[in-house]
């Protein structure tokens, strides 16, 4: 690595004004051809490069990125992360990124600011409690660190929480991840793209894939916005635009890409020191390091690449948020902003082959694909490796939607996040 | 108040006097002033710290762009609101403001020390540092945290009521300047339904205060004309015009959000039970956006400081407040419109030191007026620094360079307590992009301009925020464009006789050299988020290239202000180093809202009981009366069990349980949801949604149906009667009800047109009275006597037309608890009379009212399901052991394929089972996991437990799961590892009690 | 008989406006893409279902509103004195259209709960919690509009510009009552 | 929030209506006969164009009525709205 990050390093800087830093990443033009292509340069991809080229030796890769490096979800998602999924499939894959989390700052020697502050999500009538129940008696068998909380015990883990029992929808209880929390979402981008420049990844910004280039039942390289670039593997992590480069080559998935809006507060000191999710009364609220409220709304029920969703959509979260923060009530919205988020209709991600062989897909996040980053982008870069899904993303496959064999996570990602 | 620093002022009402708090001192302003320039005419300028290097801060402008004056305005734990711009805060009797992000005080401030620390505190710092040791990071960020923010969020709930409005017109007119007051006398004048907001307590703009000679319309004053032409706006009752209404957020389609202040202008005892604010939701045929433009900063070293402000603020405060912004004033300018500020200052007799001008000259009639005054000017000269901690002393300035790239020659020190400051002008338009406008850039004023070409929906804008900043263009355009946007051919504005002095030499310079090297300089940009131009050539040396990426960085316009004054030259910055032309750079995404919105306003009056709605059946102030406890089921409110003299909600659940088959037991079962079925096709209808047969359904047959989802698993559940040889009523679960019809309608109308079937929803017009428990025959039987209640004229799943009293009703023999059971339901405005009587007639029987709780109870008891608690989305009618209802026969319905993909048919899937623990005493929790093997690793879960009771009947506890390979798997023994214990269980079969069904016809 | 009990049992007076429940009146509910439909209920009812959308057809005794190219919504003017009225109404159009294949009659007579809104501001009432646009609706008698008034589906019956009827289903219509009532604070 | 004209009552805002996903994707007539990936790809496969899209909406607050709605998800303008059962207008 070029720069050292350190405290030795900034104070060292300092003394020169800073002038000596040198730049995180390249902005290379693209060669003409590569071992492999990442098409998406948000977080998922550039983790996808990453450990191809740590792991798995694989260094002549492009990362092709259509705007600007963690512009897309990564940088508009509200950054939460946790692993207190329902299955087994989908604990396996989540827990395995939390893992990587934990140790992520050093490992990229970038401070993503991974804070494992919490995160709670609040039951408001008897199906909650058995649904976050079954939830919390799964997790604690699969090795996930989730307690169930009775009201008293939410009221004491996070005490602006309005837990009267006359509220149109009281608090019955919720359950606890402590090892989940948030990170920086514009670090964990930056991080992963420096590290995988330091290690002979080529980041090309403001190239857009125009076609996949195809003989037969392989690909053979990507049109770009600037030029023909040869490659036999090509793995696709656009998030709200994978059907559109999934249409290039001629293939259908089971999406739909919605929008999914999020908004933040002014700042102010610290209020709330974890996240707390709500799937009845739909809202979920963490507060920045800066002190914003970082709040996020739902998806709106129709198709739409605008990055723009309906306005009721935010006001019917803040209804929520007021109803269980009545004290938030003069707060005041900052900003309010909108992704694209690709929907699988199980709630469950595609990390696979297809039947075009060297052409993978890692996509279908949804609303919570933040917290997946790191071990998304490692099995993805198992899967292109070796031609062969790891364990962990094996039943993330793309023919469970012909077998049936769906993983229905509606109940643990019901709130979008 | 300062009498010195006081001038006359006709715009604000001088005689009353206002006391208030800052910093817990007591002040005095006039009514009409804001927070603000009561402030500057107490000669106070310090407000505030910035956020990172807590550096003193002062009021810099007089709108909502200032970054610096944001205060925490009220003591009251419920009523406190933080970062209120002190810019925009009416005076009022009772006003506590404090300042924020300081400690002890505004005037000392231990924080200060940051600014000392600045070098290792460069853009970023945090993503390079904090990561050792591992786990040290939130320790860090405890201290971090605790730093940042700025304001105190309230403590208690806030008792102020806010309020929605739609309003739907022809014309909205955004901003009541000069140009919106023109559109929208335009707009009124062709009868248009026209809107004009403000966010100012006046219309007006800045140009109602302008009374300089050397601007005149029709040989007036700009201020005297302005005012008549407001004055006559107010005889169209077309028009509407709305003041202290900010436009929040323009959305696609002309759906536009605009908050209307109503009280906080008042004072503190005036405002009881009135509303705060009201969002107007607004949804236009046309909008005109006239929201002005902003003056810019020039961005040089130490350029932060308390009493530099922006010179045409300097203009407002002296013009329309009244106030002097200091004795001894300097101006600082890159264009000529400081020169207007001067020549009020010098009406009002301050002192102006000097003007320092980055242009070599300038020929307009302005600034020949001020030379002649005899002010001196400093042509092609720039501050390099300032100085004075807590409030500006003085300004050192040096001539520039031919290319403005550095300076040269001595330099010279100005002393001065007041600095305005002018870079030129940002066009307002930030409305028009978001409504999805693109933007072109004009390169003599290097400013954004909307793009006419682009314009997203119907919709102009007119005046500065047009990028038309002089006065003539901006009257004479704004009446152009208007006039053909609402289609008008002549216009009384047509022939104004215009006269004003015209910027002829034009000269621009980002960032301002400073005879030391840029590193040892603080020359900031963002000032709320401490950004200097530093930061953002560091980003760009790093390698971040994007306009986004620097300004995620740098943070540079993330503030509360959201960079109205800081992204232009952010802009310059990075186009100069990078030398990329600005309009190719584009601008970071504005996003709504334009100004920060509370959550209060954009929530309305749907907080407390307005949350949600509730429904009720028509019972439901019976059950109140009788002291149930209600559960939420969707919006419903549905009795959960009737305690008796304290009872425990375990204690009445076994008692109504028990009553229920011991004798007889009442349930209000009005939520289900009911769909009345018409048509010659109803049959065929039926066949296709439900996965059994329907045809040979008699009339006056009850059957229970399975409706699956096209992927195979249960969605819904319920009976259907048949009433007529064309006529049937279905029943749905209480959540259901809505979904599922809404899902045939769609079947109905997309897919099967051809059928004759009219779906109607009845859930509300008929109320249910359930009656169970061996004595519910001889109840029945004393409410309709007329009615033959015997096993062979009225059967099990069967229904009979009759009536109580003369209303009719309907009677369905069917049973969700195994007992003998009916189901009465009657038109709903009888219904509680009806449940009385039911009451009074089980008398003598014990009956007794049960809940949902018993009701779920029973059903277990019997392995019935409830669809979403034993289902969840995932299991097919054979993963419910109810192959049963599965017609092989059919050709097709719902779902039925999906039955056959390669994991549906697998025979190891998840079934449904009963459950018994070895402890009958022990109730297993619901969602507990249920395994084999406790010792392997990873341990297997097979399944888990969806229903649990203690039986009162059975005097055991009963369990419904879900468990791989249930299904052949009857008296395995297997485990439920809870927490502290491991559960012994056996699998079962899941009908616990009366196997044979004998209490059906009991 | 029965004792009969309405879901609202109130009506209340404000500066200028007046909210009441107005119950029992019948409500019948017709469903029918039949061509002689039309002259049926003409025949049963001497009013026609209107063919215009968002209008209805009114007489002395019924006001026979447009709900959609196939769906009308027929109710009485006034309120009924006896139950036998509702029953008759119901039994003549049921055993005429249903049992004839003609379309479909449903009694929806307790389903719905009618409010009547009296007074210049009620537009701006409504418009507290719904996207209608009223500005050619108020002026036109006896325009129809389906939409929703604070979240919850709502049938408003203009009668005159300033008083009108509005159909909530009865579930919901306690809580809109409450919701109408506090909205009317703030006229 | 949108202003969507319905085909039976008008404009209406947005907040009366439902989104039904993609148009035009036909039930097929005889389930049975398709192999898996034919069934799959009518249950799950989408276009989910971006660009010009023709969908299903449902006013469901309003008449009831489905029809279809031709819309470019690029910018959410809308181009056409046709009824059920009639061809979609060239756009």
């Amino acid at each position: 690595m070029k720069n050292k990050y350190s405290v030795f390093s900034l104070i060292k800087n300092a003394f020169s004004h800073h002038e000596n830093w040198q730049r995180a990443w390249g902005d290379p033009e693209p060669k003409k051809e590569y071992d492999a292509i990442i098409v998406g340069g948000g977080g998922h991809g550039l983790a996808t490069a990453y450990y191809l080229a740590k792991k798995h030796k694989i260094t002549n890769i492009a990362v092709l990125e259509k705007g600007w490096i963690g512009g897309g979800n990564t940088g508009r998602n509200t950054t939460i992360i946790r692993s207190n999924y329902l299955w087994d499939a989908s604990a396996g894959l989540y827990d395995h990124a939390l893992k990587i989390w934990e140790g992520l700052s050093q490992e990229l020697n970038y401070n993503v600011m991974f804070s494992q502050r919490g995160v709670m999500n609040l039951a408001h009538n008897l199906q909650d409690v058995r649904d976050l129940k079954r939830r919390t008696h799964a997790n604690r068998l699969n090795g996930i660190d989730a307690v169930w909380l009775n009201t008293n015990e939410v009221k004491k883990f996070c005490p602006i929480i309005n837990t009267s029992q006359d509220i149109r929808y009281p608090v019955l209880g919720g359950t606890l991840q402590k090892r989940a929390g948030t990170a920086r979402h514009d670090a964990v981008a930056w991080g992963y793209a420096r590290g995988a420049d330091a290690l002979g990844v080529d980041i090309i910004q403001n190239c857009e894939v125009k076609g996949i280039k195809r003989n037969g039942k392989e690909v053979i390289g990507v049109e770009t916005s600037k030029g023909f670039i040869k490659t036999k593997k090509i793995g696709v992590v656009a998030a709200g635009h994978s059907s559109v480069i999934a249409n290039m080559a001629g293939l259908k998935l089971p999406l739909e890409s919605k929008p999914l809006q999020a908004l933040v507060s002014e700042p102010v000191k610290p209020v709330i020191d974890t996240v707390v999710m709500s799937n009845a009364v739909h809202a979920y609220v963490s507060q920045s390091d800066k002190g914003e409220l970082v709040i996020g709304a739902g998806t709106d029920s129709y198709v739409s690449y605008t990055q723009k969703g309906s306005h009721n959509v935010v006001e019917e979260t803040l209804r929520a948020i007021l109803e269980l923060y009545p004290i938030f009530s003069r707060m005041k919205m900052l900003r309010q902003w909108g992704g694209i988020v690709d929907i699988c209709p199980d709630a469950s991600p595609i990390i696979s082959k297809t039947q075009i062989k060297g052409l993978y897909f890692n996509c279908g996040w949804g609303t919570g694909g933040f917290k997946a980053t790191p071990g998304s982008g490692d099995l993805f870069a198992h899967t292109i490796a070796n031609d062969e899904p790891h364990k962990l993303n094996a039943a993330f496959n793309i023919n469970r939607f012909v077998s049936g064999d769906l993983v229905d996570e509606h109940g643990a990602a019901a709130v979008a996040h | 108040m300062s009498k010195e620093l006081r001038v006359n002022s006709k715009y604000i009402d001088q005689t009353t006097r206002i006391p208030f708090k800052f910093n817990g001192k007591t002040f005095y302003g006039f009514k009409g002033d804001t927070l603000a320039s009561a402030l500057l005419s107490n000669n106070v300028h310090l407000v505030g710290r910035s956020f990172k290097y807590h550096r003193p801060r002062g009021i810099m402008t007089c709108g909502s762009e200032e970054p610096n004056a944001i205060v925490q305005v009220s003591n009251d734990p419920s009523l406190t609101e933080p970062n209120v711009r002190a810019t925009e805060i009416e005076l009022y009797e009772g006003l506590e403001a404090n300042s924020q992000n300081c400690w002890p005080s505004v005037n000392f401030d231990i924080g200060g020390i940051n600014n000392f620390l600045s070098p290792f505190l460069p853009a970023g710092f945090y993503y390079k540092t904090f990561m050792w040791p591992a786990s040290f990071w939130e320790k860090y960020e405890f201290f971090i945290r605790h730093s940042a923010g700025l304001g105190k969020a309230p403590t208690k709930p806030d008792p102020n009521i806010y309020d929605h409005q739609y309003a739907h017109c022809d014309v909205l007119v955004i901003g009541g300047g000069i140009s919106g007051v023109i559109a929208a006398k335009l707009s009124a004048e062709k009868k248009l339904n026209t809107i004009l907001l403000d966010d100012k307590k006046d219309l007006g703009g800045v140009s109602i205060y302008n009374n300089d000679d050397n601007f005149k319309i029709n040989d007036q004053n700009v201020s005297k004309w302005l005012s008549n032409e407001i004055e006559n706006l107010k005889k169209y009752p077309n028009l509407s015009i709305k003041t202290r209404t900010s436009l929040a957020a323009f959305h696609g389609y002309n759906y536009l959000l605009a908050r209307e202040n109503l009280t906080d202008h008042l004072n503190v005892n005036d405002r009881k039970d009135k509303i705060r604010q009201r969002l107007w939701k607004i949804r236009a045929k046309k909008v005109v956006i006239a929201t002005g433009a902003i003056e810019r900063p020039l961005i040089f070293n130490n350029n932060d400081r308390p009493g530099i402000l922006l010179s045409s603020s300097i203009k407002k405060y002296i013009d329309y407040y009244g106030v002097k912004c200091g004795t001894k004033i300097s101006i600082f300018t890159s264009n000529d419109s400081a020169y207007e500020t001067v020549l009020s200052l010098y009406k009002n007799g301050v002192k102006i030191n000097s003007i320092i001008d980055i242009r070599d000259k300038s020929e307009s009639l302005i600034v020949k007026k001020v030379q002649d005054i005899g002010i001196k000017i400093y042509w092609k000269h720039t501050v390099v620094n300032t100085k004075g901690y807590k409030r500006i002393n003085s300004v050192e300035l040096m001539k520039l360079n031919e290319k403005g790239t550095g300076v040269i020659g001595d330099k010279i020190n100005e002393s001065c307590d007041c600095l305005g400051i002018s870079g030129g002008w940002t066009p307002m338009v930030h409305l028009f992009t978001q409504s999805g406008g693109k933007l072109e850039f004009n390169r003599i004023d290097n400013m954004f301009i909307p793009d006419e070409n682009k314009s997203p929906s119907e919709q102009i804008s007119v005046g500065s925020c047009n990028g038309d900043l002089e006065l003539d263009d901006i009257i004479k355009k704004t009446n152009l464009k208007t006039k053909e946007f609402l289609d008008i051919n002549t216009s009384i504005f047509d022939s104004l006789k215009i006269q004003n002095s015209k910027e002829k030499n034009k000269k621009n310079i980002w960032l301002l050299p400073s005879d030391k090297a840029l590193g040892k300089t603080k020359p900031f940009l963002d000032f709320q988020n401490d950004s200097t131009a530093k930061d953002v050539k560091l980003a760009l040396r790093e390698g971040f290239k994007s306009i986004e990426h620097v300004k995620r960085y740098t943070t540079t316009g993330m503030g509360t202000d959201q960079g109205k004054l800081s992204n232009m030259h952010a802009l310059g910055i990075i186009a100069d180093t990078t030398g990329t032309n600005m309009g190719e750079l584009g601008t970071t995404t504005f996003r709504p809202p334009f100004t920060p919105l509370t959550f209060g306003a954009i929530v309305g009056r749907n907080v407390g009981q307005f949350f949600d709605h509730t429904r009720y059946s028509a019972m439901h102030n019976w059950h109140e009366t009788n002291g149930a406890k209600f559960e939420n089921v969707g919006q419903w409110k549905r009795p959960w069990y009737y305690p008796k003299n304290k009872e425990s909600m375990h204690e009445a659940v076994q008692r109504e349980s028990k009553a229920a088959r011991d004798s007889a037991g009442i349930l209000d079962a009005s939520t289900l949801g009911k769909i009345d079925i018409q048509g010659t096709d109803a049959s065929e209808f039926l066949n296709r949604v439900y996965t059994n047969a329907w045809s040979k359904l008699q009339i006056g047959k009850c059957r229970y149906g399975l409706m699956l989802n096209e992927d195979g698993m249960v969605y819904d559940d319920g009976v259907t009667t048949r009433l007529g040889e064309n006529h049937y009523i279905m029943t749905t679960t209480t959540g259901g009800a809505a979904n599922v019809l809404n899902k045939l309608e769609d079947y109905l109308q997309t897919e099967w047109p051809e059928l004759d079937v009219y779906l109607t929803t009845v859930t509300d017009h008929f109320s249910t009275i359930s009656i169970c428990g061996p004595n519910s025959k001889k109840i029945v039987n004393k409410m309709i006597p007329d009615l033959d209640l015997s096993d062979q004229n009225f059967p099990h799943m069967s229904f009979k037309n009759s009536s109580i009293n003369g209303v009719r009703c309907r009677v369905m023999r069917i049973s969700f608890t195994g007992e003998h059971s009916y189901e009465i339901n009657i038109q709903s405005n009888y219904a509680k009379n009806v449940w009385e009587m039911s009451m009074e007639a089980g008398k003598e029987y014990n009956i007794t009212p049960y809940g949902t709780e018993t009701m779920h109870l029973l059903r277990a008891e019997k392995g019935f399901i409830i669809t979403g608690q034993d289902t969840d989305g995932t299991l097919t009618p054979v993963d419910l052991q109810m192959d049963w209802i599965v017609s092989k026969k059919k050709y097709d319905f719902i779902g039925k394929r999906s039955l056959y993909r390669s994991d549906t048919i697998r025979e190891d899937r998840k079934q449904l089972v009963g459950l018994i623990t070895e402890d009958p005493n022990e109730v297993l929790e619901e969602g507990a996991q249920i395994v084999e093997d406790l010792n392997k690793k990873p341990i297997e879960m097979l399944g888990h437990v969806t229903s649990s009771y203690f039986s009162p009947n059975l005097n055991k506890s009963i369990a419904l799961a879900v468990v791989v390979s249930g299904k052949n798997l009857r008296g395995k023994k297997l485990f439920v590892p809870m927490e502290n214990k491991n559960i012994n269980v056996t699998i079962t079969d899941t009908v616990f009690y009366d196997k044979e069904n004998k209490r059906l016809n009991a | 008989m029965l004792n009969l009990e309405t879901s609202i049992q109130g009506n209340k007076s404000y500066n200028n406006l007046t909210i009441s429940e107005v119950e029992p009146v019948i409500k019948i509910n017709l469903r029918s893409k039949k061509r002689e439909f039309s002259a049926k209920i003409g025949k049963i009812l001497s009013i026609i279902p209107p063919v215009e959308s968002n209008m209805s057809s009114i007489n002395d005794n019924y006001s026979l509103l447009w709900l959609s190219p196939d769906e009308w919504l027929l109710y009485s003017n006034n309120k009924i004195s006896n139950y036998e009225e509702q029953i008759n109404l119901e039994d003549k159009l049921f055993n005429q259209i249903s049992k004839l294949n003609q379309g479909a009659v449903t009694n929806v007579t307790d389903h719905l709960v009618m409010i009547n809104l009296n007074g210049n501001k009620i537009y701006d009432l409504l418009s507290k919690g719904c996207p209608f646009n009223f500005n050619d609706f108020m002026s036109k008698k006896g325009s129809v509009a389906q939409t929703i008034v604070n979240h919850t589906d709502v049938i408003l019956h203009n009668i005159n510009e300033g008083n009108l009827n509005l159909f909530v289903r009865r579930s919901f219509s306690k809580h809109l009552w409450s919701w109408i009532n506090d909205s009317a604070r703030f006229i | 929030m949108f202003v969507i004209n319905c085909p039976f009552c008008g404009e209406r805002d947005q907040s009366e209506f439902s989104s039904g996903g993609e148009a035009h994707i036909i039930r097929p007539k005889q389930p049975t006969e398709l192999s898996d990936d034919q069934w799959a790809e009518y249950l799950f496969m989408r276009k989910n164009i971006k660009g010009v899209q023709f969908e299903r909406w449902n006013h469901a607050h309003g008449c009831r009525k489905w029809f279809n709605m031709i819309r470019d998800t690029s910018n959410d303008k809308i181009h056409a709205i046709y009824k059920m059962g009639e061809k979609p207008p060239i756009v």
